[in-house]
């Protein structure tokens, strides 16, 4: 079988659709596993030592099983019990909370570098536990974790292609439908490989910049 | 004309290694796997029974995707496809079909009482109603034909899927052939679901072994032995306990299938 | 008579396996100038951070104004200190570090100004006022808009001053201010100190290896070692004529290394 | 009724080549993992090269570009691999990719030293990587070669998108049979998380066999 | 006469912009023991690592033995040489570390075996015969089973010792072996060093701040300012009656820093 322009330009709009859709799950995912990660590191910590193990139990637990079984999980057997998702805000769940329980690691190592006496003078200072939390500690924190957190979503982006087993068009299941209408798998996979290729090339450039911008911190 | 055995390099090569690959699709009554993970259904009966006669004791069957059938027998992955890959002239162009096996009209699953009234694939294309479709297969084609825009041809990765995508309210019909549609009524056995069956204007489809480009000669074969089975009634006794009907696949040919619609 | 501003009753206090304070007993009264001085490791810096409630203790009493410190009344009985209760009690202390804990994010001046806009509401443009005021005390005016990253340790230490001063604490608690510094920068700090000295009214703790500082400076010295108190006596009396033997060895060892008493 | 213990042993059967893929998957990716890594601390820039190039395209494209062009693409130009093999190729190459950059970081975290000793020793370039750095290396990528390698046991996952009759496959092979989506996706949940924790509790084993007599070496 | 084992000639090295070596010429003659001093940044370490191969030169030459180190014969010309040159050269030195660089991971025994064996093809059981006798001398061989981190600062160096002397080398290199060590520990391994010296005939350059030793291990003694010689001579005159300022002037601070001479 040979390569055919003709067919790639032919094909071009479709998958640039789905390029669309991969790049939404993205960064919906990102935001979602941001918020996750810090839910989860914040939990970990918790006082409430039930609370604070069950988090940690249950962080592990999606971390080490499969984020498509996990997919599979949330769309088909969640309905069951009455929670329905669209395809997308499934897709979205799952990447959120599965790249949750990563970002959380990152979350909680960037907290750990936070020396003791930061903490030690904000009480001192008679913060709250949230204002030390708001004020002192994360704003420390989170600037260098900017390149881990990044170098997560990239791998994020990566894995939408996980997404069609639930039905969303994204850059995959779009190169499959086109593969599966003309019987032809070389250009659009080829062409997928070379978007993730580039995306991903473009997403390690910004990411140097911010390992640059973020990575180190002044004491 | 069957070409003598002799001059059939590829048949000599599948009994030198005693088995057939054949690729299936998980999708019962066509294909079955017990709970001992024995492959059975009815494509799949029927082309263990002719490779056994043509000399080649056993299949081995791949599950895959019906998008992925044809390019992965071109990839040579798999020496025959026994799915229920229904005949149409862009599939012809593309494989070589043996005479028709299986036959089956289309289907779809929808709600009880059909509340929005389907009938054709054309009445998808309607108010933005969803139908879904296996990746590849001949439904999503009809659909898309019969103008239902992309967005609405939901692909579905299978029947279970499918079913239970209407039953959540993904989609507002899962379309396959009649007997497929039957078969996953049957397990689920849901009171709120109805199947709509024929499809109007849907044409009654047939499949047949597809081989690769080439394999003419071991197409030939396969036709011999199938030709064989189907007048000594074999063939009805293979395909009938799944549903299907001897008599559809005897009633037409691969010739008329694969010709051009008009 | 006055009430002491902070009475210790009996505390002790254990890190696993080894006793830091067993049983220490003692009192500071309001305006007095506390100077704790000892060997290494004989739990100096754990009274200060068991008064800023940096750690716990395991048994004993704390009364600061004649309020329990890590207790509270509950039921006519009395019960462990709750955060809110804490919370209220931190109010009335302050801390300075050894080695500063300035928040690295902020200016110099958002460190000044967090806590009494955070904790006591007080309006930005009061509080940036009133930081303004303490900075200028401190020498450090000029460098209200600076990172601390950007500032020298007797800077910041400067700094750290001001922002504890800032919350209006009745009890300040300085833990070996001087010692993270270069000898040069030493003086700066001194001098900041000198002047708190001179200029307020709060009761002061100072843990010190500045003798001849602690000297000058304090009301009272309590010599510690091995969470207790040895020996406590005027200054003058302390340095030139200590009575134990323990006191006398210590400062002998710390002449010798060529520290001014 | 339905055959439930059938099924059942349906998935282990899916279970055998889900640990088949990630010890041969693991395998290869270890051995790309040393290749390259070390390929990016040669002297002659040529491998230096390769191996950058290697580690960019595979860490770059996703794993399932890799796995559909590795099992549809690959034929063509005249490879043609079996789903297993092209399973642990795709893997082993991608995760190897990742592990490279382990194998990387941890030998430059060998103090310089250690190299001059060997100078001062007379030992060759060779010598000196085999007897001396890598050996102190090795503990260092452990934990993270831990992680890969739960990485590699959930991505085997994806290799059901190109029919190999993984767990994941199974369990959807199940589904259809049965039309029952609750047990089959528990199960291998739950056998995933199993398998994951074999994985960290022996890597954790092994890093303390290891470290033995090196306590206080390592900070 | 007899030829001098080391010939520096000219020797030049910076470290980016800073020119550590301009122009350095010095010889040692073999059985020599040298004693190299002067004070911090003179560049003591640097020549020892320039003999190690372990920095390059960036002008002159160096002789070991009559033969070039950093350059061999080609097509009638000198030009730089290559790894093997170099690999057979250092077969003619060792060297000892301030932070002795063990193999963290390998035993005593196989620290000191592996070189041998690796390098010379020597089989394991003569190595390991070899390697107790050196470990011996060293007073450490009841130590051969433990592995680095079980072991003192000053147990660790005189393995390290033993594993330098393993190899046989002409030459040995010691830069300051003693002054990472408690000073508790440092004796140990000056009494190796006494032995190694008494005992023989290696040709010793020795980096130390250790003058006492410096003064009855050397036959001769280097004082270095800023990578120059300032002065050389037989200890008994250099450290009774220096003829430099600058010597002086450095001695007389160690003297002062309360540093037998
Ligand atoms: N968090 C802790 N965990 C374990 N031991 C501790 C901890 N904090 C302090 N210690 C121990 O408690 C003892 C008293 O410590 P503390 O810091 O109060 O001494 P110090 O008088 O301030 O000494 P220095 O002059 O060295 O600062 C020391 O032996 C110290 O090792
Ligand atoms: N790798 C390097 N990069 C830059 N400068 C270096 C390097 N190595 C040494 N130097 C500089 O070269 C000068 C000489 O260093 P060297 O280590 O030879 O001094 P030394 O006489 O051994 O001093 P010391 O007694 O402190 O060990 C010093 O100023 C040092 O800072
Ligand atoms: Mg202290
Ligand atoms: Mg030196």
């Amino acid at each position: 079988m040979e390569w055919d322009w003709n067919f790639v330009w032919q094909i071009m709009p479709t998958l640039i659709e789905g390029v669309k859709i991969t790049i939404l799950a993205t960064l919906l995912g990102s935001v979602l596993a941001a918020v996750v990660g810090l839910g989860i590191a914040l939990g970990r910590r918790s006082p409430n030592r039930i609370l604070a193990r069950g988090i940690g139990f249950v962080a592990e637990f999606i971390r080490g099983t499969p984020l498509l079984v996990q997919l599979y999980f949330i769309f088909y057997v969640l309905p069951d019990i009455g929670i329905l998702l669209s395809p997308l805000v499934a897709g979205v769940i799952g990447l959120g909370l599965h790249y949750g329980t990563y970002t959380a690691e990152v979350y909680r190592a960037g907290i750990d570098n936070v020396p003791r006496g930061q903490w030690e003078a904000a009480k001192a200072c008679n913060l709250s536990a949230r204002q030390t939390w708001t004020r002192v500690i994360l704003p420390q924190a989170i600037p260098p974790m900017i390149p881990a957190l990044a170098n997560y979503f990239i791998a994020m982006f990566k894995e939408t292609p996980l997404l069609s087993a639930i039905t969303v068009l994204e850059l995959m299941n779009q190169a499959k439908s086109v593969a599966n209408t003309y019987y032809r798998y070389i250009e659009p996979i080829t062409l997928v490989g070379a978007f993730f290729l580039a995306i991903s090339l473009v997403a390690v450039v910004l990411l140097r910049w911010l390992e640059h911008r973020y990575g180190r911190v002044e004491r | 004309v069957p070409s003598s055995a002799q001059d059939n390099a590829k048949l000599e090569q599948l009994k030198a290694q005693g088995f057939a690959r054949v690729a299936i699709a998980n999708e019962p009554p066509y294909t079955a796997v017990g709970a001992d993970g024995k492959v059975s259904g009815a494509a799949p009966d029927v082309a263990r029974e002719v490779f056994k006669r043509l000399g080649v004791p056993d299949i081995v069957a791949s599950i895959s995707e019906y998008g992925a059938m044809i390019p992965g027998l071109q990839a040579g992955r798999h020496d025959v496809v026994t799915a229920g890959l229904f005949m149409k002239p862009e599939r012809c162009a593309a494989v070589v079909y043996s005479e028709p096996v299986l036959c089956d009209a289309e289907a779809l699953l929808v709600k009880k009482g059909n509340p929005k009234g389907f009938k054709s694939y054309a009445d998808f294309a309607k108010d933005g109603a969803t139908v879904g479709a296996p990746g590849g297969g001949t439904e999503e084609k009809l659909a898309l034909d019969a103008g239902v825009p992309r967005a609405q041809v939901i692909v579905v990765p299978d029947g279970q899927s499918g079913l239970k995508m209407v039953q959540d309210g993904r989609i507002d019909a899962y379309s396959l052939p009649v007997l497929s549609i039957n078969d996953l009524m049957k397990k689920a056995a849901d009171e709120n679901l109805e199947v709509i069956a024929p499809v109007e204007g849907a044409p009654v489809y047939c499949d047949g072994a597809a081989f690769k480009k080439g394999d003419e000669a071991l197409r030939d074969a396969f036709n011999v032995e199938l030709a064989k089975m189907k007048e000594s009634g074999e063939f009805a006794k293979i395909i009938e306990p799944y549903g299907f009907s001897a008599a559809a696949a005897m009633s037409t040919t691969t010739a008329k299938l694969c010709a051009p619609a008009q | 008579m006055t009430e002491p501003i902070i009475k210790i009753d009996a505390i002790s206090k254990s890190f696993g396996n080894f006793q830091v304070l067993d049983g220490l007993s003692m009192q500071v009264m309001p305006r007095e100038k506390l100077a704790l001085i000892g060997p290494s490791g004989s739990g100096k810096t754990t009274i200060l951070r068991i008064l800023m409630t940096l750690e716990r203790i395991d048994a004993g009493h704390i009364a600061i104004e004649g309020e329990q410190l890590y207790h509270m009344p509950k039921n006519g009985g009395l019960v462990a200190a709750d955060e809110r209760h804490l919370t209220k009690m931190r109010q009335k202390i302050g801390m300075v570090f050894q080695l500063f804990n300035l928040f690295p994010h902020m200016s110099v001046i958002d460190n000044v100004t967090l806590a009494p806009m955070l904790t006591k509401g007080v309006a930005r443009a009061a509080a940036e006022k009133r930081a303004m005021e303490l900075l200028d005390m401190v020498g450090m005016s000029e460098k209200a808009k600076a990172m601390p990253a950007q500032l020298s340790g007797g800077q910041k230490q400067r700094v750290a001053i001001a922002r504890a001063l800032a919350l209006q604490p009745k009890i300040m608690l300085f833990d070996e201010v001087t010692s993270a510094l270069d000898p040069e920068l030493v003086e700066e700090v001194l001098n900041v100190l000198w002047k708190l000295c001179a200029e307020t009214d709060m009761t002061m703790l100072l843990v010190t290896h500045e003798m001849g500082f602690a000297h000058d400076f304090a009301d009272r010295v309590l010599f510690f070692d091995r969470g207790k108190i040895v020996e406590e006596g005027k200054p003058d009396e302390m340095f030139s004529n200590p009575k134990q033997e323990r006191t006398q060895t210590f400062l002998r060892k710390i002449i010798a290394a060529g520290h001014r008493v | 009724m339905t055959d439930w213990s059938g099924y059942l042993s349906l998935i282990l059967q899916g279970a055998v080549v889900t640990v088949q893929l990630t010890v041969m998957g693991s395998a290869l990716a270890l051995v790309m993992a040393f290749v390259a890594g070390l390929g990016r601390l040669s002297r002659f820039a040529g491998l230096r090269w390769l191996a950058t190039a290697y580690i960019e395209f595979f860490r770059g494209t996703s794993i399932f570009v890799q796995l559909f062009f590795a099992y549809f693409v690959l034929p063509f130009a005249g490879i043609s691999l079996t789903p297993l093999q092209a399973g642990v190729l795709a893997l082993g190459l991608n995760v190897g990719a990742y592990a490279a950059e382990v194998v990387r970081g941890a030998i430059l975290s060998i103090g310089k030293e250690q190299y001059e000793a060997c100078i001062a020793l007379n030992l060759s370039r060779w010598q000196c990587m085999r007897r001396i750095i890598v050996p102190q290396a090795l503990l260092v990528m452990l934990p993270t070669f831990g992680n890969n390698a739960i990485e590699l046991l959930k991505a085997t996952s994806v290799v059901s998108l190109i029919s190999l009759a993984d767990m994941t496959f199974q369990a959807n092979i199940v589904r259809s049979q049965t039309g029952n989506t609750l047990f089959p996706f528990a199960t291998i949940l739950i056998l995933y998380f199993a398998f994951a924790m074999i994985i960290t509790f022996s890597i954790r084993a092994l890093e303390r066999r290891m470290a033995r007599g090196l306590d206080g070496v390592r900070n």
